[in-house]
C-alpha cells in the first residue's frame, strides 16, 4: 500500500512520525481524555486488555477503571449509558468493537442519541461517539465483518467517520470527541496495523472534507477506509494508460460534496466503492447526488463497484469473490472508458 | 409511622396538582384541538410524588410515555408541560417534543419516551454522570411493569449495580401494559424479586399510599445518595383511567376492578385518613384542591393563548 | 384519494369488493392461517385486543392463544422466538406493531435470519415474516413514524414489501408468508382505514413485480406505500399541463427494474418519493440504478423528493414541513420540466 | 450416586472425543492452514457430554462461538465438523459457515452462533415449534456466563418461561467473557439465581463433572419434555484454554488458576474416580482414548482431502 500526502492541518507545519492507525487512535484519546475530564470510554475489553484490536492499549493504566471502563457484552445498555451520561453533560465514547454487535443498541443510537437534541429544542446536547471497527477481514464470517455505515447516514441527527489513514484516524477521532452531537466513528479492522505518517503535534480534521488521494484527469474513483487503498491499488494497475483520480471522502456524513462534485465536473466519469453490497448504499447516495448536480459533466454512467449481494461467506476464495478488489474496479473503470 | 401533616398535605397537593393537570390534559384533548397521543397518569400520582418529593433540583429523572406526572413531579413549571403537551412554542420543548418527548434539563428532567424502557439505561447513564462527577446527586428511572420484560431493564439495572451507580430504578406495577396483563408477559410477576437477579435490594410497596412511597423511595434514594447502588422499587398501582386517552380501558378489566382500585384513588386515601385521625381538615384539602386548580387552569390559559412554532424552524436544532 | 385500477391477478377474473387496507391483512391471514397449520402470529395486542391498529382483528377468536400469541414487549425476544421457530420448520409472523420498535431486534433480523440459508448452505430455510406498520401519522413524534426499508434493502437475505392498496396487503401478505425467506412486510398507519376493491378469491401477487397505477407520457413518479397516493395527487395537480406516469414498485426488495426502466424510457424524466430522509434512502438506490442503466434515455438530472433530515417534530405544521407531499412532489415535476 | 459404569464410559468417551477433535483443531489451526478464528472447548467438555446425552435427534441445540463440542455431542460426524471448520466443500455447511455457523438441521443442531446470547431465543423459539407441534421434542441453548448480562438472555427465558416451553437453558459459567472475569461483569455471579426472577427453577452444578451434569440436565429436560417447562442450569467450569486461538489465555487469569482447573479436567477426574472405585481399568479408558484418536485423525484427514468450494458458487443459496 502506498501513503497518500498528508496535508498539513495546522498553522505550523508539525513534525511528523509513521505510527500506525491504531496507534494514531490511542493518541487521539490520550490526547483528549487529558485534555478535557468529562471525557470517559467504555466498552468489552478497553479496560487492562487495552482492546480486542489494541485500540486502547495504554490508556487504562494512565486513566484508570473510572475513566476506562470495561463493559459486560451489553451493547444497548452501554450505549444507553452513554446516552445519559452525555445528556448529563459528560462525553462518553462507547466502543462497540465490532460494528456488527451495534444492532440492539440501534434504537439507542437512533431513536434516542439523534432526536434528543431537535426534540428538546436544542435543549439538550449528546455529545457521544460510537466507536466500531468495521469490515471483512480473515474469513470473520457474516456476524463479524459488517459496514453498517448508510444506514447511519440516513439519520438525520448522526454524524458518521470512516478515516482511512492513520492521520485521519488522529484528526477525526479528536474532531469526534469535541463533537457537540453524536458522532458514529468507525475504523477498518484491516487497517489498524498500517502505518502513515501523523504530525506529531495537536490537531484535529473537520467533518465533511473530503481528500484528493490522487489527481488524475480521465475518471474520479470514491470511496472511503478500506476502499480508498483498493481504490489506490486500482489506479496504479490503470495507470499506464489510464489517469485515475482517487478520492476519500473521510466522513459518510457530512459529506463533502464540493470536492466531490469539483472532481467529477473535471473527469466526467465516476466509479464508486462500497465494501457493502450496492442496494441502498453509501455510494447509492453519491450517484445520485452527483446526477442531481453534475448531470450535464457525466460523460458516462456512474459504476458501484460493491460486494456481492451475499452474507459474508466463510471460505477464503468465496469471501474474496464477494468484496470489492482493486482488479474489479480497474475492471469497472475500463469498461466504463469503453 | 408518625404521620408528618406538612409533608402529608406537600404531597399531598403534587398529587392533586398531578391530577388535575391530567383531567385538564384530558378535557382538552377531548375537545380535539390537540395534536399527537396523550397516555394519563390518573390513579398513580402517590408515585411521582413519593418518590420525587427526595430529589433535588440537580438529581435526574428519566420517565416514560405515561410521564406528565413525572415532569410535574420533578419541578417542570405546570404550563411549560401544558403549552409543550398542546405542541405550542412556550412549551419546555417549543412544541418540537409534545408529551411523549418532554425535556427539561434544567430540572434535571431527562426526558419522557416513546420507547418504553429506554429511559433505564438513559438514567443509569445520568448516575454515571453522577458518579464519575464525584458529587451526591442521584438518578431515578421510572418504568412500568411493561418495561421488566424488555432488554433495556436488564442491561440498564445490571450495569448500574456492577458499576455500583447512584441510581434508583422505579417500577410503576399497574399490571397492565396497554391491554396485556402483566401475568400474561411474565411467569414472575413480584417485580421487587429481580432486584436479587442483579444484585441488588427489591422492595415492594403499595403504590396508591404516598406516604408509603415516600418512606421507601427515602430509603433507596438515600442509599444512592450515599454510595449504596442502586435499589428497585416496585410500586403496585392501577391506571384508572385508559391506556391512553381513547382508550376506554374495559375490553381488558372488569369494572369491579377500576371501581376497586378508583376507590383505593391515593389522593381520596391520604385524605381520609388525615381527616380521620384528625391531623387535618376538609376544608384545607379543599383549599390546597383549589389552589391546584388555579395553578392548572392558569397552565392551561397559558397553553391556550401561545404561539405555535413557526415552521420555518424546522430545519433547526437537528445538530449543536 | 383516488385508487389506482387493479389488474385481475388470477386465472379467472374475481369478484371484488370494497374492503379496508387492514381488513385485506386480516383475510390474508385467516386464509394462510386455515391453509397451513404451521403458521402462526406473535405481537404485541394481536391476542383478543385485535392489535393496535386492528391489524388482527377476529383473528383470536378463531385461532386461540396457541396460534395468536400476545406478547410482553421483548421485540427482539419475540424475534428471535421467531427465527428458530422458522428454523425449525413453522411459518411464524412477528408483529412489531409501530416499525420504529424493531430496532433492538435487528441482530436477529440482520444476523440471523438474513444469514441462515446462506451460511448453511441451503440446508435450513428462515420462512419468517417480520409486520410492521410504517410512517408518520398525527404527530407522533420520532419514535413512531419512522419507515426503515432502505436499511433492510441493504441486507442481502432479506424482502421487504410495502403495498399502498388493499388489493396489494392482500396478495403480498399471502405470498410473504408462503415465501421461504424471511420477508419484511411494512404496511402504512395512515393508509390502514382506506377501502379499495380486492379480489374475493384466492390470489397471491408475486414480489419484485411493480405497477403502472397511471399512464402518462412526460415524467415518471415512482414511489411505494403511501407515496404513491401523494404521487397519484400531484400526478391530478399536474394534469392539466403535464401527463405523468405513476409506479407503484410495491416491493423494495426484490425490485422490478424492468418497469421502472421501461418507463423512464419512454419519459426521460424521473421523480422518486420517499417519506423517510434522501440520505442513502431507497430513492437514492433507485435514482443509482436509473443512471447506470438508463442514463442516455434521461433528458434531465432524477430529482427525489424526500421527508427534510430532521427527526419527526411534534408539532403537526412542523411535521407538514418536513414531509413530502403532492405539492412538493408536483413542483419537483414542474421544476424538472423547466 | 451410584455410578453406572456403561452410562460413564459412554459420557467419557464422548469427552475426549470433543477434547480430541478440539486439539487437532488446534494443531492444524497453528499449522496455518485454516482460515477464521476459533474458540476451543477444552476444559468445558463435561457439559456438552452431559446434556445431550439426554437429548434424541429430533431435540433441537442452539449453541455458541465456542460451540464444536456442542455439534460434536448432538450428532454431528467429526469429520463434517472438521471439514467445515476448515471451510471444505464437505464440511456440514459446504465451507459457507465455518467454526462459527455450523448448522445441521438433520441433527437437530441450530447453529453455532458468532453473536453472543443470539441462539438463547432461536432456542427459545425451537422450544416453541416444538410445543406447537405438540409432541415431547426439547430445546436446549447452551451460552456462556458472559451472555447473562445480554438483552438476549432476559427476553428470550421470559417468553420460554411465560409461555411454558420446553426448553433447557444451560449456563457455562467459565467465570470469564474474553478477558472479563464475570464478577466484574455483573453483580450476581450466582446465575442459577436467576432462574426465580423468571419463575422457573435455576440449578447449579459442578460443571467439570460429567456425572452430576448428567444427573442435573437430566430432570431439567424431563421437566421440558414432560410440560413442566423451562429450568435455567449453571454449570461452573473453566476453559484451561484461552479464549480462541492465539489468546495465552494468561494475562487475565493467574496461572495457579489455570493450573488448579487443569487438575480438576473432567475427563481425569471421571477417570480417576472409575479406577480408584475399581469400576473400569486403565486400560479400558485408554482403548476409548485411542477409538477416538482414530475418529479424529480420520476426521482430519477426511477434511484435509477434501475439495474446497468453488468460487462460483458464491452467490448461490441466499434466498431459498
Ligand atoms: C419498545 C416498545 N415497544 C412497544 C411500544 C408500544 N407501547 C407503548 S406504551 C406500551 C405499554 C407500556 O406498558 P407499561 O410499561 O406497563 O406502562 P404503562 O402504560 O402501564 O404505564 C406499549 C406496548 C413502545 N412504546 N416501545
Ligand atoms: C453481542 C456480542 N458482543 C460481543 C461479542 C464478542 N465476543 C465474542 S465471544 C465473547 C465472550 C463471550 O463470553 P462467554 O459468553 O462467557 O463465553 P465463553 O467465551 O466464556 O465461552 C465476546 C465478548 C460477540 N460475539 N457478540
Ligand atoms: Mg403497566
Ligand atoms: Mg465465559
Amino acid at each position: 500500500m502506498t501513503t497518500p500526502a498528508i496535508e498539513s492541518r495546522s498553522q505550523e507545519p508539525p513534525a511528523e512520525r509513521e505510527i500506525s492507525y491504531v496507534d494514531a487512535g490511542i493518541e487521539a484519546l490520550r490526547e483528549e481524555m487529558r485534555r478535557d475530564p468529562k471525557v470517559f470510554y467504555m466498552g468489552q475489553g478497553i479496560g487492562p486488555r487495552g482492546g480486542n484490536f489494541r485500540q486502547a492499549r495504554g490508556l487504562w493504566s494512565e486513566f484508570g477503571d473510572h475513566r476506562l471502563r470495561d463493559t459486560p457484552i451489553s451493547e444497548m445498555g452501554t450505549t444507553g449509558l452513554g446516552v445519559g451520561a452525555a445528556m448529563a453533560g459528560f462525553r462518553p465514547i462507547v466502543d462497540i468493537v465490532f460494528l456488527d454487535m451495534v444492532m440492539e443498541a440501534m434504537g439507542q443510537i437512533v431513536e434516542q442519541a439523534a432526536t434528543v437534541h431537535y426534540s428538546s429544542n436544542g435543549k439538550i446536547r449528546v455529545p457521544l461517539v460510537i466507536r466500531a471497527a468495521m469490515g471483512a477481514v480473515r474469513s470473520a464470517g457474516p456476524h463479524h465483518s459488517r459496514c453498517f455505515y448508510p444506514w447511519f447516514a440516513n439519520v438525520p441527527g448522526l454524524k458518521v467517520a470512516t478515516p482511512a489513514t492513520a492521520a485521519d484516524v488522529k484528526g477525526l477521532l479528536k474532531t469526534a470527541i469535541r463533537d457537540d452531537n453524536p458522532v458514529i466513528f468507525l475504523e477498518h479492522k484491516a487497517l489498524y496495523n498500517t502505518k502513515g505518517p501523523v504530525p506529531a503535534g495537536e490537531y484535529t480534521i473537520p467533518f465533511g472534507q473530503a481528500r484528493v488521494c490522487r489527481e488524475g484527469a480521465d475518471v474520479t474513483i470514491a470511496a472511503v477506509s478500506l476502499m480508498v487503498w483498493k481504490a489506490l491499488q486500482a489506479a496504479e494497475l490503470l495507470a499506464p494508460h489510464v489517469s485515475a483520480e482517487v478520492i476519500d471522502l473521510r466522513t459518510v456524513a457530512p459529506l463533502d460534496r464540493e470536492t466531490l462534485l469539483a472532481s467529477v465536473r473535471k473527469t466526467g466519469r465516476l466509479v464508486l466503492v462500497e465494501e457493502g453490497p450496492a442496494t441502498c448504499s453509501f455510494v447509492s447516495e453519491i450517484s445520485a447526488l452527483v446526477s442531481e448536480e453534475a448531470f450535464d459533466y457525466l460523460d458516462a454512467p456512474i459504476h458501484r463497484v460493491c460486494a456481492l449481494p451475499v452474507p459474508h461467506p466463510f471460505h477464503p476464495a468465496l469471501e474474496a469473490e464477494m468484496l470489492p478488489s482493486p482488479a474489479k474496479i480497474a475492471a469497472a473503470v475500463r469498461q466504463l472508458l469503453g | 409511622m408518625a404521620v408528618d401533616k406538612e409533608l402529608a398535605l406537600a404531597l399531598y397537593r403534587i398529587m392533586t396538582e398531578i391530577r388535575q393537570l391530567e383531567l385538564k390534559l384530558q378535557e382538552v384533548y377531548r375537545s380535539g384541538v390537540m395534536p399527537g397521543f396523550i397516555h394519563l397518569y390518573v390513579g398513580e400520582e402517590a408515585v411521582a410524588a413519593g418518590v420525587c418529593a427526595h430529589l433535588r433540583r440537580s438529581d435526574y429523572v428519566t420517565s416514560t410515555h405515561r410521564g406528565h406526572g413525572h415532569a410535574f413531579a420533578k419541578g417542570i413549571p405546570a404550563r411549560e408541560i401544558f403549552a409543550e403537551i398542546w405542541g405550542k412554542a412556550t412549551g419546555c420543548c417549543g412544541g418540537r417534543g409534545g408529551s411523549m418527548h418532554i425535556y427539561a434539563p434544567e430540572y434535571g428532567f431527562l426526558g419522557t419516551n416513546g420507547i418504553v424502557a429506554a429511559g433505564i439505561p438513559i438514567g443509569a447513564g445520568a448516575a454515571l454522570a453522577a458518579s464519575l462527577e464525584g458529587g451526591d446527586r442521584v438518578a431515578v428511572s421510572f418504568f412500568g411493569d411493561g418495561a421488566v420484560n424488555n432488554c433495556a431493564f436488564h442491561e440498564g439495572i445490571n450495569l448500574a449495580a456492577a458499576w455500583n451507580l447512584p441510581a434508583v430504578f422505579v417500577c410503576e406495577n399497574n399490571m397492565y401494559a396497554t391491554e396485556m396483563a402483566f401475568a400474561r408477559a411474565t411467569r414472575n410477576t413480584d417485580v421487587s424479586t429481580r432486584g436479587p437477579a442483579y444484585g441488588i435490594p427489591g422492595v415492594q410497596v403499595d403504590g396508591n399510599d404516598v406516604l408509603a412511597v415516600y418512606e421507601v423511595a427515602g430509603q433507596a434514594i438515600a442509599r444512592a445518595r450515599s454510595g449504596g447502588g442502586p435499589t428497585l422499587v416496585e410500586c403496585k398501582t392501577y391506571r384508572t383511567v385508559g391506556h391512553h386517552e381513547g382508550d376506554p380501558g374495559t375490553a381488558y378489566r372488569t369494572r369491579e376492578e377500576v371501581e376497586a382500585w378508583k376507590k383505593r384513588c391515593p389522593l381520596r386515601t391520604l385524605r381520609d385518613r388525615m381527616i380521620a385521625s384528625g391531623l387535618a381538615s376538609e376544608q384545607e384539602f379543599q383549599r390546597i384542591d383549589e389552589e391546584a386548580g388555579a395553578l392548572v387552569r392558569a397552565a392551561e390559559e397559558f397553553a391556550r393563548n401561545s404561539p405555535e412554532p413557526s415552521p420555518e424552524t424546522v430545519l433547526e436544532h437537528v445538530f449543536a
